[in-house]
């Protein structure tokens, strides 16, 4: 009974359903929404700027020998038909220390990869910290530490190149041991990483003769 | 091929329920019968290509074009909405049987997230139109296909003697996880 | 190869014991017990009462409609009472009691054992006179007879099948009749196709009977348009929808009688019953009884008066073994157990089962394990499993699609179900209740 | 105030506002008459659309709640009982106040009183059991004992007692829904108006047959006698087919007639002791 | 009478068939395997098979009497069944504690939770075995080396996945190293599960069941059938990057698969003319794995998926009616 | 109404997964882990209070027959507000939830309680309503998340609890969310009768 007086009560105090009320009303909701998400947005577009280039220069420093200055970032593309990589010099005491190159592979275990890898100045990886994956929890997902553990030398691809070291998972005849039961986030892994060295060194030729 | 590479991917590989999780809601709920199965598959599938195929067009000739990327949630929503509620009018007046067999199930597809979800991951995708919609009438597929095995599984359980406690909902849980599990085996097939 | 019928079947161990017994007269019983509904349809009326002396064939119940029968004393005597008594099915019913005294039998009644070969009677008058008699169907759904002689409107019987399967275990009352009175069948039959109107019939026998097949196909030189067709041994073979399967390949559709496939099956002892009846002017109220069962002393086959008690035919085969556990009225697969020896013979009892305290308890119920076995075994292309969940479950609805209703009830999925899942109670419970759906939709 | 602030309000509202206008205009031309309770009902749910209830939609639910002729298996989890109670109030399905009525098991028929006769081995329910055949006993009415009303009862209010074999009610769990009315193949159950202090003076059988048969088949069967119905001061005993009946909203538990049943077919219940002959109280405390 | 007649509907008689015994002739007809798998890798296809069996009819056993409260059925043999082939479906080296959880996920979720022997929608012993697979991808595909191989290697990869491998990196058929010729692999010369590794024992077991009629044919017919002809045809178009279709069905645990897993009457259709069409999907699913996906073998995740489709195969193919429509 | 019931019954009685088994998409999308759970049930917390309060404000104003589009224009506005602040402040959380930030919107129990609540309450109510049903929401996935991470990964909240070569990966997959989730209700079914 009460809970019926209630339910009148509102009844009442609505407004009718006429058709200049129902378009004015959902203009002027609409309206104040819009205008309640635009200021919200404007707040937080700075943030937001802000949080994306922190965690790309966050990742930067992670995978270069220290630095105190990045150079203009430059798209380079790893050849025909190929998304390409972004690249960002790093530079201490004016002189070139490496650079970060964001590359990428799309034969992950679920797709796409994408990893920040760091080549220093003699060409060896100095670094790498996955960006964005979708690989499986647990397995192809253990490619963050896998590949950057000292003690597991076989696993370890810093301070190699692909120059000396076979930059291949062992069971195709590689130097580089595979994640358990992931060699194909493994081998992902790996041609991301080739694939960023290979535009290094693509552009390192034409690069140096341009400066 | 590609082509071929977004069907088994959406209908198999990333089942839209078993793998996404996207539109558990009717999957549970609608699963009882494989008739209603069968009606709301139907539904789905209108849905969610024409939802696709106009949240596309929103996306790429007003939003980006006017730097409002961030209105996609609340746009995508609206004009759903509006777009079911309009469908479902219409069809009630046009096709009485049609709107047996499918426009009931309509206003339960406002608020699935499958629909709102495929439209948001085709502009995720950046497919263009044509991909999209075949993106999105293979995702139809996969959760008919889902829904329609499952609500077989519910009626012969309905027959059987599930423990009491597991009757119902649990029970559909657990068979949905290894369910799930087989379709695990799909995986890496594109 | 030999013809048998198409879906499933089931084989059970024959166990023909009394198959070379000859038939034995009863001795006369001191009282009977006549019930008067005996057969499908409408229970017939009693027109004795209490004090009455009756004789040997009188009528003392008359029958009421069109699917009803009469019925005849089978003993001369007085009658004691009009009242209820628990027949085989368990419940009290309606029937007359009689005090033996003596044997004397109405007029006209021809006892001798002579053939009388020679029909004197036209098509209509044999019906007539075989709703006089009483006659319905001794194969054991005791249809009455005279019924099924008169096709409905539009239909047109083709072929009479006689059927002589006796594909129960145990049972041989019909065997032996086959051996002992074939010339007696064969005029019956040739009044059957006569009453019916048709030129053709067929005796089916299943190939465990190689004397009677050959017996009656010497005796079908001498009867136009009367053949025997050896059959595959295969229990529900005798059932008539299985018997018109094998012996002229065609299905009977669901929900429709034989007649839609132009055939007519009767029993043999009705067609011995028919001869009695027109030739000798004897109504029907005595028949054999196969009394039989691993304990059983003297497993026999004897001619007994209708309203004879268990009791004693029992007495006749040698007592009461004691170990018994279970007295079923008919075959193994589809007699009904009895719960007291006071039960009397009807005209539908072919036999009585003495099962031993051990074979009389089933097997443990287990949960069914999807075989398919009660499937692949169903004659009528049923899935028994399914049926009784649905019967289990009450839905009546989806049982009633899933052709429940077509089910013969001849036992062969609970035989075989290897998890002893009695499939035949709960289907037989959801026929009752979609039967009772299909009545009041009618309505 | 920035540009995007300025495009985003034109932008949403322009598509509100189409949103509203083509949906006005689509809604009156296409416009379909039905019952006008639907959109009440309609009106009082969530609007969730969840499915949640088993429909497909809020509307689908309503159309059903209208249809319906009792909501009790009709339920929206988003609403709630509010909702609920609202859509019923709408629909004018409350529940109608009757007397309370509590089941009663007509079957006094316990292993002492009732010699078995026969030991019946096949499924075991009640229903399938009386299709067989009349029961393990001689009296072809009484209770078969396979429990078919203990399960049908969804309130647990039905136990089968472990020694008679016979089910019994626990009043105070029973909601009089009648499902094991429906459930008993021999029709023993009975919903009886409720006393005070939940006392009973009830025909405890319903065996029709003649004194004799009744008698030899139990020793507590309504024998046809008459005695209790010449007694009764109220005429709330009415005599059929040789079984007396007591009409619960005739008696008045003056207990007169279970004084003079020769048989003791009369039971009283939740009496105090009384003062003469304490030995014919039966124990029929439900156990548990 | 002394006693009382015992009163029950018909029949009377019942035949001599028991679950049981059904059940026990799958385990005869498993025994061959089984001697091979152990005389194949020694005590620890012992110790195996043990710790499965023993879980799988223990936990049936408590689950049934504590949890569910209903009277244990451990002498119906399903259990001992699910026991031995979740055994014949894992490495040998397998620790004991991954046996445990296997032979919980395979009584407890896939049998059990569906109410027991027959309610259950998916095969047990698969359901438990695709668990381990998902869960412990490495334990479960490290094999153990057999008494056939030199003493210095500590794993073996089984026949599929270096076919795999070759798929996967683009090396022809004819130069996969480490591949068993045809006849070894049929006798069991060969790398995988204990159950899985002798094609024509296997063989032996499924014609000793068919015999007793605990099997019907369709099943694996239709199952080897159309990984034959599927495997048949790709090999026709390319057999430098396609397997034999021949080599295909002896190897992995198709046979194993086919013969015992495909056949659970609990999980299969029950119509011969379903049994087909769910033996041609299971058959086309392994194959599509195999030849695309991400894993070396798919049978058991094929018999999964076909599980899932027998409520709509009995539902829509229905047995041949007496009388027609 | 007594408000702490109103509060509470979001726990239990009425929890919006467990009982009423809505939202089942986040509930099983996001709940690999505890921390996750933890994120997704606040941020559905916040919009659920923040549109019951607003819807209860504006409730007389909204005619009839638009009041759905209204109610949906009113969440979707703070689920957008939700997802901005989420990339600016905790970008790495609003990458793991992913899509499932957006479907906030269509939520059942969001609408629902919009719908059913805080139309026909006071702001007062309507509020405590949205905080007592979102923090239940919460609770439920908080559960499930670190039932299935202790299960999956061997962790809680980061933190290792046994090392990661015992753990059983299908708990922090999708069957195992079904399966986790089935238990749990079985199990609180189970808890309720008693
Ligand atoms: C649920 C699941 C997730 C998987 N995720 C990955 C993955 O992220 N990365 C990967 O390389 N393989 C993944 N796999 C593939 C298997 O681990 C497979 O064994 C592997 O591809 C081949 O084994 P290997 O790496 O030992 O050669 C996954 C398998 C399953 C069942
Ligand atoms: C209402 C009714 C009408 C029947 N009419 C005929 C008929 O016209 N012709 C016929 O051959 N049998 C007729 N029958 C008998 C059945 O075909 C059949 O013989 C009887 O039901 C017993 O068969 P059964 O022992 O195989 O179950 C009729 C049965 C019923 C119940
Ligand atoms: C399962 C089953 C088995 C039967 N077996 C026999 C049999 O062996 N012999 C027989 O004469 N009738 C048998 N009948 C009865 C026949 O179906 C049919 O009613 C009878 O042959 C018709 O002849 P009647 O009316 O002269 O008895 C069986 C019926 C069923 C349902
Ligand atoms: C021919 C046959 C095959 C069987 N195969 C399996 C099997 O693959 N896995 C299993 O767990 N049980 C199997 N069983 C045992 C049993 O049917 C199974 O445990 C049920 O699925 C449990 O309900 C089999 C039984 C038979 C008769
Ligand atoms: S024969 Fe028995 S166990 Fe086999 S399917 Fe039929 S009912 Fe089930
Ligand atoms: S009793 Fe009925 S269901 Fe069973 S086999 Fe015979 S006809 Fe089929
Ligand atoms: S079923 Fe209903 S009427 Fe019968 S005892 Fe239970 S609650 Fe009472
Ligand atoms: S009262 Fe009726 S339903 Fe209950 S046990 Fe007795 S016979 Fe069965
Ligand atoms: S939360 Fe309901 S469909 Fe996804």
């Amino acid at each position: 009974m009460l809970n019926l007086n209630v339910l009148e009560d509102s009844k009442m105090a609505k407004r009718e359903s006429s058709f200049t009320n129902m378009v004015v009303t959902l203009v002027l909701v609409t309206g104040i929404a819009a205008a309640a998400l635009g200021f919200v947005y404007d707040f937080t577009k700075g943030p937001i700027e802000v949080a994306k280039l922190k965690a790309q220069t966050e990742a930067i420093k992670t995978v270069l020998p220290e630095f105190d200055e990045l150079g203009e970032s430059m798209v380079l593309s790893p050849g025909e038909g190929q998304d390409s990589l972004e690249f960002f010099p790093a530079y201490k005491n004016g002189e070139l220390v490496g650079t970060a190159i964001k590359t990428y592979t799309k034969s992950g275990f679920s797709g796409f990869i994408s990893i920040m890898a760091g080549i220093d100045k003699d060409g060896n990886f100095s670094g790498y910290s996955v960006l964005e994956h979708a690989e499986t929890p647990g397995l192809g997902s253990k490619m963050d530490v896998w590949f950057s553990n000292p003690e597991k030398p076989n696993q370890y691809v810093i301070g190699k190149n692909p120059e000396t070291t076979k930059f291949s998972v062992s069971k195709d005849g590689g130097d580089i041991d595979a994640i358990t039961a992931s060699t194909i986030s493994s081998r992902a892994f790996l041609d991301a990483l080739n694939r960023a060295y290979s535009t290094y060194k693509d552009n390192k030729t034409t690069g140096d003769s341009g400066q | 091929m590609n082509y071929l590479v977004i069907v088994i991917g959406a209908i198999l590989v990333n089942n839209i329920v078993l793998m996404q999780f996207l539109g558990i809601c009717p999957f549970l709920g609608v699963s009882k019968k494989v008739s209603t199965g069968i009606g709301m598959t139907g539904a789905v599938a209108f849905v969610m290509i024409l939802a696709t195929i106009v949240t596309y067009l929103i996306q790429n000739y007003v939003l980006e074009k006017f730097g409002l990327g961030f209105l996609q949630t609340i746009a995508f929503i609206l004009v759903i909405a509006s777009l079911v509620q309009m469908v479902e009018i219409i069809l009630k007046k046009v096709s009485p049987p049609l709107y047996q067999a499918l426009g009931i199930f309509l206003p339960l597809i406002t608020t699935n997230c499958a629909i709102l979800g495929v439209a948001i991951l085709t502009v995720q995708n950046e497919f263009n139109l044509l991909e999209g919609v075949i993106f999105s009438t293979s995702h139809a597929i996969g959760f008919g296909l889902a829904l329609i095995i499952f609500a077989g599984i519910r009626e012969h359980l309905d027959l059987q003697d599930v423990p009491k406690g597991l009757k119902g909902t649990p029970i559909a849980l657990i068979t949905a996880g290894i369910l799930a599990m087989a379709f695990m085996g799909f995986s890496g097939l594109v | 190869m030999l013809k048998t019928f198409k879906i499933g079947g089931v084989h059970p161990p024959e166990n023909k014991l009394s198959k070379d017994k000859k038939i034995e007269v009863l001795p006369l019983p001191k009282t009977v017990f006549i019930p008067v509904a005996q057969h499908i349809g409408a229970p017939a009326t009693p027109v004795v009462k209490k004090g009455d002396e009756v004789k040997v064939g009188q009528v003392i119940a008359q029958s009421s409609s069109f699917v009803s029968t009469n019925i005849h004393s089978s003993v001369s005597g007085k009658v004691t009472k009009v009242d209820f008594s628990a027949d085989s099915s368990g419940y009290p019913k309606q029937g007359i009691f009689i005090t033996v005294e003596g044997d004397e039998w109405v007029e006209g009644i021809d006892r001798s054992e002579d053939l009388v070969k020679e029909i004197s009677v036209d098509g209509p008058e044999i019906v007539k006179k075989i709703q006089e008699a009483g006659i319905v169907g001794l194969g054991g759904a005791t249809f009455p007879t005279h019924v099924k002689l008169v096709p409905p409107k539009g239909m047109k019987a083709e072929v009479l099948l006689i059927n002589g399967v006796e594909c129960e275990p145990y049972l041989t009352s019909d065997h032996r009749l086959m051996l002992e009175k074939a010339d007696e069948i064969m005029v019956g039959i040739q009044l059957l196709m006569k009453a019916m109107g048709v030129d053709k019939a067929v005796i089916g026998i299943e190939n465990n009977k190689p004397d009677a097949i050959k017996l009656l196909n010497e005796k079908c030189a001498d009867y136009n348009g009367v053949s025997v067709q050896a059959l595959k041994v295969q229990y529900p073979q005798g059932g008539e929808k299985q018997l018109i399967n094998a012996v002229t390949g065609k299905e009977v559709p669901s929900g429709a009688l034989p007649i839609a496939v132009g055939a007519v099956v009767s029993n043999v002892g009705t067609a011995f019953a028919v001869y009695e009846a027109i030739q000798k002017n004897k109504p029907l109220f005595e028949r054999v009884v196969t009394v039989t069962g691993k304990g059983v002393e003297k497993p026999s086959n004897f001619m007994v008066r209708v309203g004879t008690a268990t009791s004693e035919l029992i007495e006749a085969a040698g007592g009461l073994p004691e170990n018994t556990g279970k007295i079923i009225s008919g075959g193994p697969m589809m007699g009904r157990a009895i719960a007291s020896l006071d039960v009397p013979v009807t005209k539908g009892t072919s036999g009585l089962l003495l099962m031993q305290e051990e074979e009389s308890k089933r097997e443990e119920i287990q949960a069914c394990i999807r075989c398919s076995r009660c499937t692949s075994v169903c004659p009528m292309g049923l899935e028994p499993y399914l049926l009784m969940t649905l019967g289990e479950k009450q839905i009546f609805e989806r049982a009633e699609n899933e052709r429940i209703m077509d089910c013969i009830e001849c036992g062969s999925c609970s035989y075989t179900c290897p998890s002893s899942r009695p499939l035949l109670d709960y289907i037989r419970f959801g026929k009752g209740k979609v039967g009772a759906m299909i009545r009041s939709r009618k309505k | 105030m920035s540009i995007t602030v300025v495009y985003t309000i034109v932008t949403l509202a322009v598509i509100g506002a189409a949103a509203a206008v083509i949906l006005y205009f689509v809604a009156q031309k296409f416009k379909v008459i039905e019952d006008p309770r639907i959109d009440d009902v309609d009106e009082a749910l969530p609007g969730a659309n969840c499915g949640g209830c088993g429909f497909a939609g809020c509307r689908a639910f309503a159309e059903a709640c209208v249809k319906a002729s009792e909501l009790g298996d009709l339920n929206c989890p988003v609403g709630g009982n509010e909702t609920m109670s609202n859509v019923a109030s709408i629909l004018g399905l409350e529940a109608v106040k009757k007397d309370p009525r509590v089941a009663y098991i007509r079957c006094n028929g316990t292993c002492d009183h009732r010699p078995k006769t026969s030991s019946f081995d096949g499924a075991t329910t009640c229903a399938i059991a009386s299709s067989v055949y009349s029961g393990e006993s001689g009296c072809q009415f009484g209770c078969l004992g396979y429990g078919d009303c203990f399960d049908a009862c969804d309130f647990d209010a039905i136990v089968m007692h472990p020694e008679t074999g016979i089910p019994e009610i626990i009043d105070d769990k029973c909601v009089a829904c009648g499902a094991c009315v429906d459930a008993c193949p021999k029709d023993l159950i009975e919903l009886r108006k409720k006393m005070p202090k939940n006392r009973k003076v009830v025909v405890s059988c319903r065996n029709q047959d003649k004194g004799g048969v009744a008698r030899k088949a139990c020793s507590v069967a309504c024998i046809g006698c008459s005695k209790c119905f010449k007694e009764c001061p109220f005429d709330a005993i009415t005599m059929e087919n040789n079984l007396a009946y007591i009409d619960s909203d005739k008696c008045k538990l003056c207990r007169k007639c279970v004084a003079v049943c020769p048989t003791g077919a009369i039971i009283e219940e939740n009496f105090p002791p009384r003062k003469v002959k304490p030995e014919e109280k039966k124990e029929t405390e439900p156990v548990n | 009478m002394s006693k009382l007649l015992t009163v029950s509907p018909s029949p009377h008689v019942h035949s001599s068939e028991s679950t049981q015994k059904i059940m026990l002739r799958v385990v005869y007809a498993m025994i061959p395997a089984m001697i091979w798998g152990i005389y194949m890798f020694g005590l620890d296809a012992v110790r195996v098979g043990l710790i499965s069996v023993l879980s799988c009819l223990a936990i049936e056993f408590l689950i049934q009497k504590y949890v569910m409260k209903v009277k244990p059925s451990l002498t119906d043999g399903s259990a001992l069944i699910t026991g031995v082939l979740l055994a014949f479906n894992v490495p040998v080296s397998l620790p004991w504690w991954i046996i445990i959880i296997g032979a919980i996920a395979a009584m407890g979720v896939g049998k059990l939770s569906f109410g027991g022997l027959g309610s259950n929608v998916f095969n047990p012993a698969l359901v438990g075995r695709v668990f381990l697979l998902i869960s412990f991808p490495v334990q479960m595909t490290s094999w153990p080396v057999t008494r056939m191989m030199d003493v210095d290697a500590v794993s073996a990869a089984t026949p599929l996945a270096i076919i795999k491998e070759g798929i996967k990196n683009g090396i022809p058929v004819s130069q996969l190293q480490g591949l068993p010729n045809l006849s070894d692999m049929a006798i069991g010369f060969n790398h995988g599960s204990m159950g899985e590794i002798s094609a024509l024992l296997l063989v032996l077991g499924g014609l000793y069941m068919l015999w007793k009629k605990v099997i019907t044919w369709q099943t694996p017919v239709s199952i080897l059938l159309t990984v034959l002809v599927v495997s048949g045809i790709f090999w026709m178009i390319n057999p430098e990057m396609y397997v034999n279709p021949v080599y295909h069905i002896f190897t992995g645990g198709l046979m194993l698969g086919a013969i015992f897993m495909a056949t659970d009457m609990v999980t299969s259709p029950m119509t011969g003319k379903g049994q087909l069409i769910y033996g041609f999907g299971i058959g086309l699913i392994t194959i599509s794995i195999r030849m695309f996906g991400a894993y070396p073998e798919g049978i058991s995740f094929a018999i999964l998926i076909m599980n899932a489709f027998v409520p709509l195969i009995n539902m829509y193919v229905k047995p041949k009616r007496f009388g027609g429509q | 109404m007594n408000q702490w019931k109103n509060f509470s019954k979001g726990f239990l009685k009425e929890n919006p997964v467990f009982v009423l088994l809505l939202g089942m998409c986040p509930t099983l999308g996001v709940t690999s882990s505890a921390i996750n759970g933890l994120g997704m049930g606040l941020a559905t917390t916040f919009v659920l209070l923040m549109s019951n309060i607003v819807v209860s404000l504006v409730k007389s104003a909204i005619p009839e027959k638009v009041r759905i589009p209204a109610f949906i224009v009113i969440i979707a506005t703070f689920v957008t507000i939700v997802q901005l602040t989420m990339q600016a402040f905790v970008p790495a959380l609003y990458k793991s939830l992913g899509l499932f930030i957006p479907l906030i919107v269509v939520n059942c129990i969001v609408l629902g309680r919009a719908e059913a609540f805080a139309s026909k309450n006071n702001v007062g109510s309507s509020a405590i309503d949205g905080l007592g049903i979102g923090l239940g929401f919460t609770f439920a996935l908080v559960l499930l998340g670190g039932i299935r991470e202790i299960l999956g990964s061997g962790k809680i909240f980061n933190i290792t609890i046994y090392p990661e070569n015992y753990v059983t990966l299908v708990f922090v997959l999708a069957p195992g969310a079904f399966i986790v989730l089935g238990y749990l209700i079985a199990l609180i079914n189970r808890m309720k009768k008693n």
